[in-house]
C-alpha cells in the first residue's frame, strides 16, 4: 500500500479546534452528576445521555470533515498541540489529532456508548445506585474518548489509566458481592502489569525522540524522522529501540485488550453489570489495546530486530493467533452466558490483532468496528436474557426463549451469525474474512493462518451452542421468562441493522473502510468478486462456518439436556472438558507461580519491617525519649521559672492597664477628644513656633 | 456677614443645644431635625444647593424619622425619673467638650486672617455634579452605594427579631 | 391675544408690582405670586372636597350635599365656617408645643412644595436647578409633622395612626423617587421646567410625553400608586382608617387645626398631582398641537383637576388593604419594578431612536410585570398577617 | 471677620455641642444624636471650604459633603439598629448600664 501523503494542515479547521469538547462533555456530566446532593436519577440519565449524544454529534461532524477533505484528494489529518508542561530545556507537549483512524472510532464508540447508555436506563432500573452507575458511564466514556483523540503518548496514557480505573470501577459496581469486588481488584492489578510496560516503552521513547506527539507537523515520534533515529538506535538484544518499545508498548495493548498471557481479567469482569461489560468489556476499553496498536503503526512497522525486516508486528501477529485460538477452545466449555462471551471477546481481539499484525490498520480496525457492533449486541442481547430471566446466568438454567422473547431472539440470532462470520449478509464475515485473508497471504509463517481457522470453527461452534441451549429446545429454568422492555430491546435492533450493514463497507469489491483508513480513493471493483482468490476465501469461510454450526448442531440440537446432566462433549472425552472448563488450569497457574512469589516476599518484607527496621526505630525512639526526659526537666525547673515570674509581671501590667478598658463608650469618647485636643493643641504651637 | 447668615446660625446653635439639653428625647430628636433644616439653609447659604437639599431629604427625612423610631421603639421617650438624663460623669464630658471647643475655635481665631475672603459665586448646576458623580467621583459611589446596601440589610438584621409568621396579630 | 390670555396672570403681576418703586418690585413680585397661590389652592382644595362628596354619594347611591346653597355648591363654605368657630380642644397632658406646630408645619411643608410647580408657560415661583429635590425635601419634612401630630396628642389611636403613617409613607417615598428619577434620566435635568419644556414639543400633532413611551408608562403608573400612598388616600389609608383608629393621627385635633391637617391633605394630593402631571403629563402642554392656543394654565390645572378625579374614583373603588400587604406590595413589587423602570429608561435613552427601542422597551417591562405579577397572583390566599417590627 | 470664619466658628460651636451630648447624655440614642451633630458640623466646614477654597469649580469640598451625607446615613441606621437591638437584650437604653466590655 502506498501511503498517500496527508494533506499538510494549515490552520486547525474549527471543528479540530473544538474536537476536545467530545471528550470534555461526558467527562463534564460525570463531575456535575458526582456533586449532584441526593441521587436524581432521571436526571443523571439525562445528563449522561444528553452529554454523550451531543458528543456524538461534534463527532459526525468531525467525521464529515474528515469525509471531505477525503473526497477532495487527501483526508485530513489536523493536530491540536500544546505544551503542557516545561522543565528547563525538556517540554512535554499534549494534544490531539483528527485523522481517519481518530474520526472513525469517535463515531463508533460515542455511537455504540450513546445505545449502551440508553439500554443501561432500562437495564439498571431497579438499582438505587443509578446516579452512580451513570457518573462512572459518562466518566469512562470521556476517557476512552480521550484516548481516540489523543496526539500524544502521555495524554493517552493518561486517559487510558483513567479507563483502567472506571473499569475496575465499574466491575466493582456491585462491590458487595465479594465476587465483583475480587474480579476488580484482578481487572486492575492485570492490566497494571501491561500498564508499567507500557509507562517503560513511553519513557523510553521520550528519551529517544524528546517528544511524545505522535504527529506534528514532521516533528512527531510518528514520523519518519524520529522513527529513523529510533531504528539506528541499539536496544540490545538485537534490538532496535523501535522495536523495543514497540514491543513494551504491546504489553501494555495487551493487558489492556486481554491477549495472551494478560487475559485472564476479561471473563471475571463479567461481574459487573452488562451493559458494562458490553461498552467496556466488548466494544470499546478491551478495542483501547487494539487501537493503539493502530495508532503507533508505524512504530510497530520499523525494523525491530536490527538488520532484518521483521517487525514488532510478527509477536503481535503470533500473540494475537495464540490468544484467538485459546480463547475459543475455553469458550467451547463454559456454562456462563456472559463468560462465553467474554472468552469469544478475547479470542476476536486475538483476531484483530492478528489482523493487524498481518494486514495493516485497515484490516484490524475494520474487524474492531464490526466486532464492537455486535459484540456489544450480544451482551445486550444477553444481559437483556438474563433479565427476562430473574438475574440467571447459567445457559444449563434457560432453554427455548425463543418463543418467550422473540424480540431479542431475532438480534441475538444475527448477532451470533455475524460473529460466526455467516458469508455475504454478515459484517462479522467480511471482517474476518479480510483477517483470513492477509493471513494466508502473510509471507514470514502460515501457523497462524491455520490458528485463526481452526479458532473461527470453534467460534461458529460454541455460538451454535450458546444459542442451542438458551433460545432451543424447551425451558428448564425455574419461574417465567419474561420480554424486556423497548428500551433495552430497540437498541439491540439498532445495532443488529448495523451488525448487518457495517459489511458493505468492507467488502473486497468495494473496500471503502480500508481506502479511508489508508486514504486511498475508492474505487467499485466488482470484477473482484469474481477472482478466484475471494471466491477460494469465500468457499473456505463457508466450509469453516458450515463445519462450525453443523458441529455444534449435532451436537447439541435442540434436544435441551436438564441442567445438572453432564455437557456432550464431556461424556465424550471428559480429560479434554475439564481442562478446557478450567481454562487451562492458567489462573491456578498464576496463583502457584507469580502471586505465591509476591506473597512469599511480602512475608519477607513484613518480616524484615518487623524485626529489623522496627528494632531500629524503636531503638531511635528510645534514644528520643531519653532526651526528651532530660529537656523536660531543664524545663521545668529552670525555662518555666523564668517564664511564670515574667508572666505575672505582664499580668499585673495587664491589670493596671485593663482599669482603663471600663467598657464605658463615653468614657472612651472622652479620652479620645482629650487626645485630639492635645494633638491639636501640639499642632498649632509647633505652626506657631 | 449678611444679617440672615446670623440669624439662622443662632437658630440653628440653638436647636443644636436644644437637641442634647431638653429632657424628652422626642423633643430632642425634633429640635434635632430643627438643626439640620438651619444646616440646609447654611449649605443654601454656601450656593451649595443640591447638598442642601439632599441634607434636608436625608436628615430630615430619613435620619430624623430613624431616630424618633428608634426613641418609640427602646421607650425612652418617657423621661427617666431615676437620677436625671445626664450621666454621673457629665461634668468632666462638658470640660472636654468645651477644650475641644476652645482649641478649634482658637486655631481659627488664630488663623482669621488667613482665610480667603469672598471668593465670586460659583455657578455649579446639578448636571455638573452629576457628571462629576458618573466620571472623576465613580468610584466612591459605587463604594457608597455598596456601603448603603450593606447597612440596610445589616441594620435590618441587627434590628429584626422574627416573630412566628403564624402568630396573628401583634402589631407594635 | 391668546398670548396675552396665556401670560395673563404674569402681566397682572407686573402690571401691579410697577407701581411700586423699582428696589422693592422683585420681592412686591414673589410676595404677590405666593399670595396667589396660597390663594388659589384651597379654592381649588373647596372645589375638590366638593367634588369628593359629591362624587362618592353618587358612587354610593347617595345624594350627596345637597342643602347648603344651591345643590349644596356652598357646602365648602359652610365646612370652613364651622372649622373656624368650633372650640380648639387640646388633651389636657398633650404635649402643647409639638401639637400646636404640627399642623402649622404640614401647612407650611406643603404649600412650598409649589414653588417649584410649573404651573403654566412662565409660570414658576421659583426656578431652581434643583427643583425636584426641592420638591422631595419638602415631602420628605411633611413626615416628621405626622409624626409630631401623632405623638403629641398622647393617645394611642393617634400613636398608631402616625407610626403607620410615617412608615407607609418612608416606604413609598423610595419609588415615588425612582419613578420620577427615570424621567430626570431622560431629560437630564432636575428643573421641572425644563422638564416640560422636553415634553412640550409636537410630532404628526401629538405630544412627546412621557407617558406615551413605555417606561413613561411604567413610571407613571407606579407614580400614582406611590403618590396615593403618599397622600394616605384609599386604598392605603390605614393612617386614619377610621374602622380601626379613630381618625388616625389627627384623633386629638378639632376646629381650625383638624381644617389645616384636611386642608394639608388636599393640597398635598394637588401638588403631588401636579407633579405627576409636571413629570409624566407634560405640564401646562396641550395634548394637541392644533390646541396651543388655548392658555398653558388652563391644561395644568385641567390635568391636576384629572387626576384628582382619578383619587376620588380610586376612593370610591378599591377597599382598604392591610398594613403587611401594603409594605410588601411596597418594598416587594413596586420599588423592583420602579428599579427595572430605570434600567428601562436607561436602555430607552441609549438605544436611539427608531422602532427598535419600542419594541425593546416595551418587550421587557410587559415581561418582568406579567411574570411578577403572575407570580404574585399565584399565591391567591393571602399569607399569614406577619409583622417584622423590631421591638 | 470674614465670611469663612463665621462659619467655621458655627461649625466649631455645632461640634463641640454635639460632642457634649455624646458625652454627658445617658441614653445611646442620645449619643448618637450627638454624633450626627458632629457629622453635620463636619460637613458644614466642607461645603464652606469648598465655597471660599480656590477651587469651587472642582466640587471637591462639595461631593465629600455628600458623601459624608450618604454614609451618616448609613451610619444611623445600623447605629439605632445596635441600640434596638442592645435594648432588645438589656431591656435598657442607658449607656452606664452598658459595660460588660469592661476590662
Amino acid at each position: 500500500m502506498q501511503e498517500v501523503g496527508f494533506t499538510p494542515q494549515l490552520a486547525a479547521s474549527p471543528i479540530a479546534g473544538a474536537l476536545w469538547l467530545i471528550p470534555a462533555l461526558p467527562m463534564l456530566a460525570a463531575g456535575v452528576i458526582a456533586f449532584l446532593k441526593q441521587p436524581r436519577k432521571s436526571l443523571a440519565k439525562a445528563l449522561s445521555i444528553g452529554s454523550l449524544g451531543m458528543s456524538l454529534m461534534l463527532a459526525l461532524v468531525a467525521f464529515g470533515h474528515v469525509l471531505g477533505g477525503w473526497a477532495h484528494g487527501a483526508a485530513v489529518r489536523e493536530t491540536v498541540n500544546f505544551t503542557w508542561l516545561e522543565a528547563g530545556a525538556t517540554q512535554v507537549d499534549l494534544g490531539w489529532v483528527l485523522d481517519p483512524l481518530s474520526a472513525v472510532m469517535l463515531v463508533m464508540v460515542t455511537f455504540v456508548g450513546l445505545l449502551i447508555f440508553i439500554y443501561s436506563t432500562g437495564y439498571m432500573e431497579h438499582d438505587e445506585n443509578v446516579t452512580r452507575f451513570f457518573c462512572f458511564l459518562s466518566l469512562f466514556a470521556g476517557a476512552m474518548l480521550g484516548v481516540v483523540i489523543a496526539n500524544s503518548l502521555l495524554l493517552l496514557f493518561m486517559c487510558w489509566e483513567l479507563v483502567g480505573l472506571t473499569s475496575y470501577l465499574l466491575i466493582g459496581f456491585w462491590y458487595h458481592k465479594p465476587s465483583a469486588a475480587a474480579a476488580a481488584k484482578k481487572a486492575f492489578l492485570t492490566t497494571r502489569v501491561g500498564d508499567v510496560f507500557f509507562l517503560l516503552g513511553m519513557v523510553w521513547l521520550f528519551s529517544q525522540t524528546g517528544t511524545l506527539l505522535f504527529y506534528n507537523h514532521g516533528a512527531g515520534s510518528m514520523e519518519p524522522t524520529a522513527l529513523a533515529g529510533l531504528l539506528l538506535a541499539p536496544a540490545g538484544l538485537g534490538l532496535t529501540a523501535a522495536g523495543a518499545i514497540g514491543l513494551l508498548i504491546f504489553a501494555g495493548a495487551a493487558g489492556k485488550s486481554g491477549q495472551l498471557p494478560l487475559h485472564v481479567w476479561l471473563p471475571d469482569a463479567m461481574e459487573g453489570p452488562t451493559p458494562v461489560s458490553a461498552l467496556i468489556h466488548a466494544a470499546t476499553m478491551v478495542a483501547a489495546g487494539v487501537y493503539l496498536i493502530a495508532r503507533v503503526y508505524p512504530l510497530m512497522e520499523a525494523g525491530s530486530l536490527a538488520g532484518s525486516t521483521s517487525t514488532s508486528l510478527t509477536v503481535v501477529t503470533w500473540v494475537g493467533a495464540a490468544t484467538a485460538l485459546f480463547a475459543a477452545l475455553v469458550a467451547v466449555a463454559q456454562n456462563d452466558i456472559k463468560r462465553i462471551l467474554a472468552y469469544s471477546t478475547v479470542s476476536q481481539l486475538g483476531y484483530m490483532m492478528a489482523g493487524l499484525g498481518m494486514g495493516g490498520v485497515a484490516v484490524g480496525m475494520f474487524h474492531l468496528i464490526t466486532h464492537a457492533f455486535f459484540k456489544a449486541l450480544l451482551f445486550m442481547g444477553a444481559g437483556s436474557v438474563i433479565h427476562g430471566c430473574h438475574e440467571e446466568q447459567d445457559i444449563r438454567k434457560m432453554g427455548g426463549l425463543r418463543k418467550e422473547m422473540p424480540r431479542t431472539f431475532v438480534p441475538y440470532a444475527i448477532g451470533m451469525m455475524a460473529l460466526s462470520g455467516v458469508p455475504i449478509f454478515f459484517s462479522g464475515f467480511w471482517s474476518k474474512d479480510g483477517i483470513l485473508e492477509a493471513a494466508q497471504h502473510w509471507g514470514v509463517a502460515k501457523g497462524p493462518f491455520y490458528m485463526l481457522v481452526v479458532g473461527a470453527v470453534l467460534t461458529a461452534f460454541y455460538m451454535t451452542r450458546q444459542m442451542s441451549y438458551v433460545f432451543f429446545g424447551n425451558w428448564r429454568g425455574h419461574g417465567h421468562a419474561h420480554e424486556s422492555p423497548a428500551v433495552m430491546t430497540l437498541p439491540l435492533a439498532i445495532l443488529a441493522f448495523f451488525a448487518m450493514a457495517l459489511g458493505a463497507l468492507g467488502t473486497p469489491a468495494w473496500p471503502w473502510f480500508r481506502a479511508f483508513l489508508e486514504n486511498r480513493a475508492a474505487g467499485v471493483e466488482v470484477g473482484l468478486l469474481g477472482e478466484s482468490e475471494f471466491l477460494g476465501m469465500l468457499a473456505t469461510s463457508c466450509v469453516i462456518v458450515a463445519v462450525g454450526i453443523g458441529l455444534g448442531w449435532m451436537v447439541y440440537g435442540s434436544k435441551s439436556p436438564a441442567a445438572e446432566e453432564p455437557d456432550a462433549i464431556e461424556r465424550a472425552l471428559p480429560s479434554v472438558w475439564a481442562v478446557l472448563r478450567d481454562k487451562f488450569y492458567v489462573d491456578e497457574l498464576y496463583a502457584v507461580t507469580v502471586i505465591w512469589f509476591y506473597a512469599a516476599w511480602a512475608r519477607v518484607a513484613d518480616w524484615l519491617d518487623r524485626c529489623v527496621w522496627g528494632g531500629a526505630v524503636s531503638l531511635v525512639s528510645w534514644a528520643f525519649k531519653g532526651g526528651a526526659h532530660l529537656s523536660r526537666l531543664c524545663d521545668t525547673y529552670w525555662v518555666n521559672g523564668g517564664f511564670d515570674k515574667g508572666c505575672e509581671e505582664l499580668a499585673n501590667g495587664g491589670g493596671l492597664l485593663a482599669s482603663v478598658q471600663s467598657g464605658r463608650v463615653q468614657r472612651y469618647l472622652r479620652l479620645l477628644a482629650l487626645a485630639v485636643v492635645v494633638l491639636a493643641a501640639i499642632l498649632i504651637w509647633s505652626s506657631r513656633g | 456677614m449678611s444679617i440672615a447668615f446670623w440669624i439662622i446660625a443662632t437658630l440653628t446653635v440653638v436647636a443644636a443645644l436644644a437637641a442634647v439639653l431638653l429632657r424628652n428625647l422626642v423633643h430632642c430628636a425634633l429640635s434635632l431635625s430643627l438643626t439640620f433644616a438651619g444646616l440646609a439653609v447654611l449649605f443654601l447659604q454656601l450656593d451649595a444647593q443640591f447638598a442642601g437639599f439632599a441634607q434636608i431629604l436625608v436628615y430630615v427625612g430619613a435620619v430624623a424619622i430613624l431616630v424618633v423610631f428608634a426613641i418609640l421603639l427602646t421607650r425612652s421617650s418617657e423621661t427617666p425619673k431615676d437620677g436625671g438624663v445626664f450621666s454621673p460623669t457629665w461634668l468632666a464630658g462638658l470640660a472636654v467638650a468645651a477644650a475641644v471647643f476652645a482649641t478649634v475655635a482658637g486655631a481659627i481665631v488664630y488663623s482669621v486672617n488667613g482665610l480667603p475672603n469672598a471668593q465670586a459665586v460659583p455657578s455649579v448646576t446639578v448636571l455638573q455634579i452629576g457628571q462629576a458623580l458618573m466620571s472623576r467621583y465613580v468610584l466612591p459611589l459605587e463604594i457608597v452605594a455598596l456601603l448603603l446596601t450593606a447597612a440596610t440589610i445589616g441594620a435590618v438584621i441587627i434590628a429584626m427579631h422574627e416573630k412566628p409568621a403564624t402568630k396573628i396579630g401583634g402589631a407594635k | 391675544m391668546f398670548a396675552k390670555l396665556d401670560q395673563i396672570f404674569i402681566l397682572l403681576r407686573d402690571w401691579v408690582v410697577s407701581f411700586l418703586p423699582a428696589n422693592w418690585q422683585g420681592i412686591a413680585g414673589v410676595v404677590l405670586s405666593v399670595v396667589a397661590i396660597i390663594a388659589v389652592f384651597p379654592a381649588l382644595f373647596a372645589i375638590a372636597v366638593l367634588l369628593e362628596r359629591k362624587g362618592l354619594g353618587r358612587m354610593q347611591n347617595r345624594l350627596g350635599p345637597n342643602r347648603v346653597g344651591p345643590f349644596g355648591l356652598l357646602q365648602p363654605v359652610a365646612d370652613g365656617i364651622k372649622s373656624l368657630t368650633k372650640e380648639d380642644v387640646v388633651p389636657t397632658n398633650a404635649d402643647h408645643v409639638v401639637h400646636f406646630l404640627a399642623p402649622v408645619v404640614l401647612v407650611t411643608v406643603v404649600f412650598m412644595g409649589y414653588a417649584v410647580l410649573p404651573m403654566g408657560r412662565n409660570m414658576t415661583l421659583a426656578r431652581m436647578d434643583a427643583g425636584l429635590l426641592f420638591y422631595f425635601a419638602m415631602g420628605a419634612s411633611s413626615e416628621l409633622t405626622i409624626f409630631m401630630a401623632g405623638w403629641s396628642s398622647r393617645n394611642k389611636y393617634s400613636l398608631l395612626g402616625a407610626m403607620r403613617g410615617v412608615a407607609q409613607m418612608i416606604s413609598y417615598e423610595v419609588p415615588l423617587l425612582m419613578s420620577s428619577v427615570a424621567v430626570v434620566m431622560i431629560t437630564g435635568s432636575l428643573d421641572l421646567d425644563k422638564i416640560v419644556e422636553a415634553q412640550n414639543q409636537y410630532s404628526w400633532g401629538l405630544p412627546h410625553w412621557y407617558i406615551f413611551t413605555p417606561w413613561g408608562l411604567a413610571g407613571f403608573v407606579m407614580y400614582a400608586i406611590a403618590a396615593t400612598a403618599e397622600t394616605n388616600r384609599s386604598p392605603f389609608d390605614l393612617p386614619e382608617g377610621e374602622s380601626e383608629l379613630v381618625a388616625g393621627y389627627f384623633t386629638e385635633y378639632s376646629g381650625f387645626k383638624f381644617a389645616e391637617f384636611f386642608l394639608g391633605e388636599y393640597v398635598g394630593m394637588l401638588s403631588i398631582s401636579g407633579l405627576g402631571t409636571t413629570l409624566f403629563l407634560g405640564g401646562w402642554s396641550s395634548p394637541l398641537e392644533v390646541l396651543n392656543w388655548v392658555p398653558s394654565w388652563i391644561w395644568f390645572f385641567g390635568k391636576v383637576m384629572m387626576s384628582i378625579c382619578m383619587f376620588i374614583w380610586m376612593r370610591g373603588t378599591l377597599p382598604r388593604i392591610r398594613q403587611d400587604q401594603l409594605m410588601n406590595f411596597a418594598w416587594k413589587f413596586v420599588l423592583p419594578m420602579t428599579l427595572l423602570n430605570l434600567v428601562v429608561a436607561a436602555i430607552w435613552r441609549f438605544m436611539g431612536d427608531g422602532l427598535l427601542r419600542w419594541v425593546v422597551c416595551s418587550a421587557i417591562l410587559v415581561l418582568m410585570y406579567a411574570g411578577v405579577g403572575l407570580t404574585g397572583m399565584r399565591r391567591k390566599h393571602f399569607g399569614p398577617r406577619s409583622y417584622r417590627y423590631a421591638e | 471677620m470674614t465670611p469663612l470664619a463665621g462659619y467655621l466658628l458655627v461649625a466649631a460651636l455645632l461640634f463641640a455641642i454635639g460632642l457634649a451630648g455624646a458625652l454627658t447624655r445617658r441614653n445611646a440614642i442620645l449619643v448618637l444624636i450627638g454624633v450626627e451633630l458632629m457629622l453635620n458640623a463636619a460637613n458644614l466646614n466642607l461645603i464652606a471650604f469648598w465655597r471660599y477654597g480656590p477651587h469651587p469649580e472642582a466640587l471637591t469640598g462639595m461631593m465629600f459633603a455628600i458623601f459624608s451625607i450618604a454614609v451618616a446615613a448609613a451610619e444611623a441606621a445600623v447605629g439605632l439598629g445596635l441600640v434596638i437591638s442592645v435594648h432588645r437584650h438589656a431591656q435598657t437604653a442607658d449607656l452606664d448600664q452598658m459595660n460588660r466590655m469592661k476590662g
